[in-house]
């Protein structure tokens, strides 16, 4: 692998930066693997990564119906935090957050993971005592995590407009260790040192059937371009996760939903963190290239088309021009839709399967991107280890049936 | 400064009303009808930007929408500045003020442009390779920087003072573009009934042919006629909704299209009180795209010079702004239809070089080249340009027979560059529509093909690039499209123009010596991406159009690659050595062209952000001073200070009152809902935990609603009015949910049942009146009722009349004392409030609030849905399993609790807590350990879910979810908070009259 | 004790050139199958049609379908016992749904040449009279509130409101108006 | 903002509707007879398909009716809508309807 460096940069620019090599090799997919995963976004990528540094697999295969990180990976508002209510999503989470303050250097590819804080809004009593319970909780769990008056939320972010709105600000929860990162590159970045691992990186490639052997153990994928064969197989399939996992019969506690996000033009660095507003729904933040990043809700009804409603982009807007009402003038550049898969507790599935040698990692819903290191790390161990890791022992597919769910969403119920 | 490059006669400017205007505070004067741009150009001013990398100077490139390059700040105040506008765009007012962006200090001398000599060590992509070590810099070192070097103008700063609009609007027929075929669309469909919309994102009507000298003559056949016919027709027809500076900016599902109408940016003094801009959501039967086609540059080394110019924009500037872009100019082009430009400008007296690429140019337009005496160069490049804030000279190479750049060279001197590859159709949004695009190898263009939505295209769009033939194929458009929409149409509707193939060339870079890409070869001119960082992505691996979009950035600027797109898909696409649709094309998104934010949001901002609603007792509370709290859309009187009471000081001061005296409490907020039937009582039965049959009428009974997951949903007391009638209650949160939740199953699962269901959450104004004198209070008003606890008991319902108001009564206490809840119609509410507080002041009564309400039925340890259970408790971890009816074989939810899970013997249990010190209030929220002094990561047992200070028992009381709780009395726990850990005794949730004698009085 | 049956306070009504409060009246809302509806408006003295989403309106009353076993009642406020007992004759021994919401919402009239317009500032719905003709009623959406729009006359709109939301809806309509009425 | 057609009040806007998830998913008649896993798969499996998809719909801001949808989910075309109780059309009766 070439290194990447700002002295390689100044070398090859004195010949053109004529020198550089593909990031990842286009690989032909090979007969049989030790390990196939489906998906190539970043929890695929990461997880093939992960399987071969850590584990030593690497007859490893990642196989992407189209581009790399062409899914939810690239169509994200990069929000990264591990604030998270229970126990188990917290040290998941963090889990995560840990993995990213060193990936540009692991994986020698500048991720831009900017630790700007996030700073999550509560504009009613209810709200108050909900944030105030994550903050309580994150401590327990060793996760920074802080309340701010509404004076102390505006010293972070000064164009917050905290009185004379509808839903005053009575308050914030700041996570310092929470932030963005560049999204493309994390796909990019895991490609490039799996490729140098020996992984293959297989676009173009759409899987049409799962193979299963004699035993009812999973043996390898049909695609668009051959069968290929291997012992375990890993699903990271995001918004096809349903439609994957039935070839090998295995239905989920799954549906998929158009999600939209939306930038703006750019403008010199004016916003210094990620701001959330549960409540309005407002999500937040400046990208290196200075476009303001915000993130809409989820349509009503599951779609595979990655677009949205206009009512939605609306609603997202509308949430953002009452928090900065000098943002009004400021234009949208761009909007555009993902399909998320969202599980009934909202909280994802890292998990082996009914199917032997058959493992999933999905259910992330709106907010994958954070998790991208961790999740992949995880399931690459749970993969390698055909047994989760502790982390991830509590995000199974069981946990329905039994009734353990991690309800993250139902926690911040609000009634009275 | 003089408008010296004004042409003495022509164009569409009003040459009797010079308007005054500043650029970087240089004072300057245009006419009225200009853009700001045409105006600048007119001024000789071609440096108007800097771009958003390298900070190359820039000049206007384009005369409309596409343009990359002249992008302003316009200032009206200090709250009213608006970043990134395009100069092309921007209508001149008087007194307009600009400014340039991303420079500094200033446009002609800008620091930023050391990147410019950077440039060979920071191609493409460049960050992800560095800015690495040491680890923390990033955040700290590099990434302000990039920060401050990137991003275009500034963000206002100031909350803006402007107010946006919204509509809907419906049509048979919905024009979008009103250039020759958008304008025969509109006036064929409407020829036949049609409602229409035509919108245009001009001022005026006439799309490309306001660029011509005389605007009709192109049109074919009485052109002059029928362009003046119709757009008076147009205008005059009742049907027809005319929409100038509307853009069209995104096409949604279900032929929905999104457009944004700008009202005032245009005026020198707009009236404050109108909206700015006003965002139409127009569903529409049928669609006709007529948008029109976008030129396309040529990629070469120095293409980017201020005074480098697409040659489209130069005619226009000439003929419909009357500027003279420059004097001595040199056309690039690859073919015949950008003769056109050149042979205006000579014309009008400038000196014009035509280089054209190709082998020959035997055209109709070449021959008139030729024969008007213009020098033309064929089988010739460009290999450069020079001109450091203005073009000076280029330098062109012949081509060989191969084409390679291997014969002489040439210097030009010029000020004015024209250039022109041909035209990419605007098919941005056809493919919104999700419609195909196929590839037409002959126009070297995608056209648009199937669309799921009811959409068709005409004119340039699709290939059909004369005015003349998008005339006819317009009117054919808008016949179809009048006929689709179920209009009856006896009229002969011609068919649709086939495309042509004039005007038409290769994308991609112009030939260069040596083969090598050359430096400083511009494809997307805002981004600064060349085609070496473009063969580069292709290098390092990145061989979807995606992946080389997103690593180069290329189309990713404001102009979202209007004119780079193609160019940048030709390049690669050669590279790699597929063809262009191989390679494919990125996905067109919403929005065509940026839309404000404001004109989303609408009437959508501060009071009317949300409905606020307020009870009929409101503003009486208002008035006393009461402070509110948001309970969903709802605000409630959280307590009632007096004389500058505290919170704390007023909540135990009603807390005082309702214990010893009697307080007022306005519940309306309270969901209700009538259930009605001669099956309501098996409908209850199903829907609640609780069992019902034996609820007698005239008795309450509180009860609790899971979903069938077994989670608690919500809680409310239930009043049975006569056999068939209950009066339901849920929370304020709840109310809309729930009803939603009982008409699920009334209508999908039990349809055997004979039940209605009515919401009354609003029929009724809810006056809770607690306390021990309460009843003496309600006798003196209260008639047709026997107040006394043997005729009215405790759950009791009567109904009767309050001061001659028909009342429901139910005596019910959330407080724990004896109390009412009278509700009367809405509109009686705030009279019977008043009678209530009238008579009750002998006894001092007292308004209470709802924090007052929270403390006081905490002390009787009733729990709050959404506070105390949050979706993961189920009625036994709440401590209610004395609510379910343990005789009913179902009811929604009871599966559920049989799961394993659901008697896990860790399950948090609701309990009561007493700190230690008896003045120390917890906080809500705050997590229990089991041992102190343990550092994080603990392992949390539980959490505070309500915490008061209760001035009745003189110390602090907390409930809480704590697992195995009630295993766990008398046991003391720790609360970590930062410093110390806080002591707490696991209790009953019951600290107050727990034998309840008090609310049985 | 006085009698404060007379004391009546509705909701606050933003003033607006084109909206006009109306005055408190009966509304009793209906629920049953066609049988029930038929006679509650043949005991009415109205016009009984299974046509979805059109109203029958005569003498000071009307029945406004809402839904296939749904109707709206309105009378004059006077009338309310009057209405109340000619329906639980009409009715007796039928299944059905008879609550009263008189309180519940309250009535604003929107009219003038520019009613449909203003309206189509936060209704959805097609206003021209060949989609939404003279007598057709729905509940639909205004804005953030849901009302029950009414086509009264060519250009004359009645819109039934929850109370909590009428504030809300009459000020969008002030403010929608300032752009219809220079 | 989808277009929808009430079975009752015919197009609206979707602004009108609440999308009420997977269609023809009946309560067990008899829960206590259900295992744990068929519990768990009336309250949480969904098909999720990509393709012609079967789906309710709540008029709630108009008749209020509860009704049945089918549509593409790979491109939100309605190719039908139909009130509950009835049956979804069948293959031939929605032969010519577009997707």
């Amino acid at each position: 692998m070439q290194r990447f460096s700002g002295l390689s940069l100044i070398r090859r620019g004195l010949t053109g930066q004529r020198g550089w090599q593909p990031q990842w090799r286009q690989a032909e997919p090979k007969a049989a693997y030790d390990a196939i995963i489906v998906g190539g976004g970043g929890h695929g990528l990461g997880a093939a990564f992960y399987l071969a540094k850590e584990h030593g697999l690497t007859r490893v295969a990642v196989v992407e119906k189209g581009w790399i990180g062409g899914g939810n990976t690239g169509r994200n508002t990069t929000i990264i935090r591990s604030n998270y209510l229970f126990d188990e999503s917290a040290a998941l989470y963090d889990h995560s957050v840990q993995l990213w303050e060193s990936l540009s250097q692991v994986l020698n590819y500048n991720v831009m993971f900017s630790q700007r804080g996030v700073l999550m809004l509560a504009h009613t009593v209810h709200d108050v005592q909900v944030c105030q319970r994550h903050v309580h909780a994150n401590r327990a769990n060793g996760v920074d995590n802080e309340w701010l008056t509404p004076e102390e939320a505006r010293a972070v972010c000064p164009l917050l407009q905290t009185d004379d709105i509808r839903y005053p600000v009575l308050g914030a929860a700041f996570q310092r260790r929470g932030g963005t990162a560049r999204h493309d590159a994390v796909a990019w970045g895991f490609a490039r040192a799996a490729d140098a691992l020996g992984v293959d990186i297989i676009e173009n490639c759409e899987v049409i059937g799962i193979r299963r052997d004699a035993h009812g153990a999973a043996c390898g994928i049909e695609t668009t371009r051959g069968f290929i064969s291997a012992p375990r197989i890993g699903v990271s399939a995001a918004g096809h996760s349903s439609v994957i996992m039935k070839m090998a019969g295995v239905e989920l506690p799954i549906e998929s939903y158009p999600l939209q996000a939306l930038v703006s033009e750019p403008v010199k660095p004016i916003f210094p963190c990620v701001v959330m507003s549960n409540t309005i729904h407002a999500y937040i933040s400046q990208s290196d290239k200075g476009e303001m990043v915000i993130g809409a809700g989820t349509d009503a009804y599951t779609s595979y088309t990655q677009r949205g409603g206009l009512h939605i982009s609306r609603h997202a807007i509308e949430a953002i021009c009452e928090l900065f009402p000098m943002f009004r003038r400021l234009r949208m550049l761009r909007n555009w839709g993902g399909i998320v898969d969202v599980t009934p507790d909202r909280s994802p599935i890292i998990a082996k399967t009914p199917v032997p040698g058959l493992y999933v990692n999905c259910g992330w819903g709106t907010g994958g991107f954070k998790a991208t290191p961790g999740a992949a790390h995880l399931l690459a161990w749970t993969i390698a280890h055909d047994a989760p890791h502790p982390i991830n022992a509590p995000f199974t597919i069981e946990r329905f049936r039994d009734g353990n769910l991690i309800d993250e969403a139902a926690a911040a119920a609000v009634a009275h | 400064m003089s408008q010296g490059l004004r042409t003495v006669s022509g164009g569409r400017i009003n040459r009797a009303r010079p308007v005054r205007f500043t650029f970087d505070g240089r004072e300057l004067s245009g006419l009225e009808g200009d853009t700001l741009a045409s105006a600048l150009l007119a001024n000789g001013v071609h440096l108007v930007g800097r771009s958003f990398k390298y900070h190359r100077p820039r000049g206007v490139l384009t005369a409309g929408p596409e343009e990359p390059n002249a992008l302003v700040a316009i200032r009206r105040d200090a709250a009213r500045v608006t970043p990134n506008l395009r100069a092309t765009e921007v209508e001149l007012y008087e007194g307009l003020e600009a400014h340039s962006q991303n420079r500094w200090p200033s446009l002609g001398f800008d620091t930023g442009a050391i990147n410019n000599l950077l440039a060979p060590f920071i191609p493409a992509g460049f960050y992800y390779k560095t800015f690495m070590w040491p680890r923390r810099a990033w955040q700290w070192l590099y990434e302000p920087r990039i920060r401050a070097a990137t991003g275009l103008g500034l963000a206002p700063e100031h909350p803006d003072p402007d107010s946006y609009s919204n509509r809907f609007a419906h049509c048979d027929v919905l024009v979008v573009g009103a250039g020759p075929a958008g304008l025969a669309a509109a006036q064929s469909a409407a020829a036949r009934g049609a409602r229409v919309i035509l919108c245009d994102e001009q001022p005026e009507l006439g799309g490309s042919l306001l660029g011509e000298a005389d605007p009709g003559a192109s049109l074919g056949e009485n052109g002059r006629d029928w362009l003046a016919d119709t757009i008076r027709g147009l205008l005059a027809n009742p049907r027809v909704t005319v929409l100038t500076r509307t853009t069209a900016f995104g096409y949604f599902p279900h032929n929905l299209i999104g457009l944004e109408q700008r009202l005032s940016d245009h005026l020198a003094q707009p009236d404050c009180r109108q909206p700015r801009e006003r965002q139409w959501q127009v569903r529409a039967r049928q669609v006709v795209l007529a948008t029109g086609a976008i030129e396309r540059p040529l990629v070469f080394p120095g293409n980017d010079r201020p005074g480098v110019m697409l040659a489209g924009a130069v005619r226009t500037y000439l003929n419909r702004y009357g500027v003279l872009a420059g004097r001595r100019a040199v056309l690039i082009t690859t073919h015949d239809e950008a003769y056109r430009s050149a042979l205006d400008l000579k014309r009008a007296g400038a000196t014009v070089t035509i280089v054209d690429a190709r082998n020959g140019a035997s055209g109709e337009l070449a021959e008139t080249a030729r024969r008007e005496g213009l020098a033309v160069h064929t089988a010739t490049t460009v290999i450069g340009t020079r001109g450091r804030l203005r073009v000076r000279s280029i330098r062109i190479q012949r081509l060989d027979a191969h084409g390679q750049a291997r014969g002489a060279t040439e210097r030009i001197d010029c000020d004015l560059v024209l250039m022109s590859g041909g035209y990419t159709p605007s098919v941005h949004l056809f493919s919104q529509s999700r419609g195909k695009l196929a590839w037409s190898e002959g126009l070297h263009a995608f056209l648009p093909a199937e669309s799921p939505e009811k959409v068709r295209c005409a004119g340039a769009c699709r290939g059909v690039f004369s005015a003349a033939a998008a005339r006819g194929d317009g009117e054919s458009a808008g016949a179809r499209a009048a006929r689709d929409a179920g209009l009856t149409v006896d009229i002969v509707i011609g068919e649709p123009q086939p495309a042509q193939s004039s005007g038409t060339a290769a994308a991609g870079d112009l030939p260069q010596p040596g083969g090598a890409p050359p430096a400083k070869a511009f494809v997307d001119w805002q981004n600064d991406v060349t085609s070496r960082d473009l063969l580069l992505a292709a290098r390092e691996g990145f061989r979807s159009i995606e992946h080389v979009k997103r690593y180069t950035t290329t189309g990713m600027a404001t102009d979202q690659g209007k004119t780079s797109n193609l160019n940048a898909l030709a390049i690669v696409a050669r590279q790699l050595g597929k063809s262009i649709p191989e390679v494919g094309l990125t996905t067109f998104r919403m929005p065509y062209t940026p839309v404000t934010f404001g004109s989303f949001a609408g009437y959508t901002r501060g009071e009317l952000f949300d409905p606020i609603r307020t009870t009929p007792i409101h503003d009486w509370a208002a008035r006393q001073g009461a402070v509110f709290e948001d309970v969903g859309l709802w605000k409630r009187a959280r307590y009632f200070p007096r004389n500058g009471e505290s919170m704390h000081a007023a909540v135990a001061r009603e807390c005082q009152a309702v214990r010893s005296g009697c307080g007022l409490f306005d519940a309306s907020t309270l969901g209700k809902i009538e259930v009605v039937g001669k099956d309501a009582v098996t409908f209850m039965n199903r829907l609640y935990v609780n069992g019902w049959t034996n609820l007698a009428v005239g008795r309450c009974r509180y009860g609790i609603l899971l979903r069938d997951d077994g989670f608690i949903y919500d809680d409310g007391v239930v009043a049975r009015i006569a056999e068939d009638r209950f009066h339901v209650t849920t929370t304020t949160g709840g109310a809309a949910r729930v009803l939603a939740m009982m008409e699920d199953y009334l209508q999908t699962e039990w349809t055997d049942l004979s039940v209605w269901l009515t919401s009354t959450s609003e029929q009724w104004s809810v006056i809770a009146l607690q306390g021990p004198r309460a009843r003496q209070v309600l006798e003196a008003l209260v008639q047709e009722v026997d107040l006394s606890a043997a005729a009215l008991p405790h759950m009791g319902a009567a109904t009767g009349r309050i001061c001659g108001i028909p009342m429901r009564l139910f005596r019910v206490s959330f407080t724990g004392e004896l109390g009412f809840e009278i509700n009367v119609p809405a509109d009686h509410g705030l009279a019977v409030w008043e009678a209530i507080h009238a008579a009750g002041e002998p006894h001092g009564i007292t308004p209470y609030g709802t924090e007052t309400m929270h403390v006081l039925r905490a002390e009787k340890g009733f729990v709050i849905v959404g506070q105390d259970t949050d979706g993961t408790v189920t009625p036994d971890d709440a401590g209610l399993t004395w609510a379910i009816g343990k005789q009913k074989p179902d009811f929604v939810g009871k599966r559920a609790l049989e799961r394993p899970a659901m008697h896990s013997p860790e399950r948090k249990q609701l309990v009561g807590l007493l700190t230690a010190q008896p003045h120390v209030v917890l906080e809500e929220g705050a997590q229990i350990v089991l041992d102190a002094r343990t550092t994080p990561p603990t392992r949390p047992i539980g959490h505070v879910t309500s915490s008061y200070y209760s001035a009745t028992l003189g110390r602090s009381i907390a409930l809480a979810l704590v697992r195995a709780g009630r295993s766990r009395m008398g046991q003391t726990l720790y609360v970590p908070m930062p410093g110390e850990d806080l002591a707490v005794q696991v209790t009953s949730p019951v600290f107050y009259d727990p034998k309840g004698s008090r609310l049985n009085a | 004790m006085r009698d404060l049956s007379a004391v009546r306070q509705g909701p606050y009504i933003a003033a607006s050139p084109l909206v006009r409060p109306l005055p408190p009246a009966t509304r009793l809302l209906l629920r049953g199958n066609s049988e029930v509806m038929a006679s509650a408006l043949g005991a009415l003295g109205l016009e009984f049609v299974e046509t979805a989403c059109r109203a029958a309106s005569a003498s000071g009353r009307s029945a406004l379908w809402l839904g296939p076993d749904e109707r709206l009642l309105l009378a004059p406020q006077g009338q309310y016992s009057e209405v109340f007992e000619l329906l639980c004759a009409a009715l007796a021994g039928r299944a059905h749904s008879l609550v009263d919401v008189s309180h519940r919402q309250c009535a604003l009239e929107v009219s003038g040449p520019q009613a449909g317009p203003l309206l189509n500032c936060g209704c959805p719905l097609d206003l021209d009279p060949a989609a939404f003709p003279v007598g057709m009623c729905t509940r639909t959406v205004l804005a953030k509130a849901e009302i029950v729009l009414w086509r009264t006359a060519e250009r004359s709109f009645h819109l039934e409101v929850w109370r909590s939301f009428a504030p809300y809806v009459s000020k969008v309509l002030a403010l929608a108006a300032r752009e219809l009425t220079p | 903002m989808l277009l929808i057609n009430c079975p009752y009040c015919g197009e609206r806007p979707e602004l009108e509707f609440v999308h009420g998830g997977q269609a023809h998913i009946a309560r067990p008649g008899d829960p206590a007879e259900c295992s744990d896993q068929q519990w768990a798969e009336y309250l949480y499996r969904r098909d999720n398909i990509k393709g012609l998809h079967g789906e309710r719909w709540r008029h709630t801001h108009g008749c209020g009716r509860f009704f049945n949808a089918l549509r593409d989910t790979t491109s939100d075309v309605f190719l039908a809508t139909y009130k509950v109780g009835e049956q979804p059309p069948t293959q031939a009766q929605l032969k010519g309807v577009k997707a």
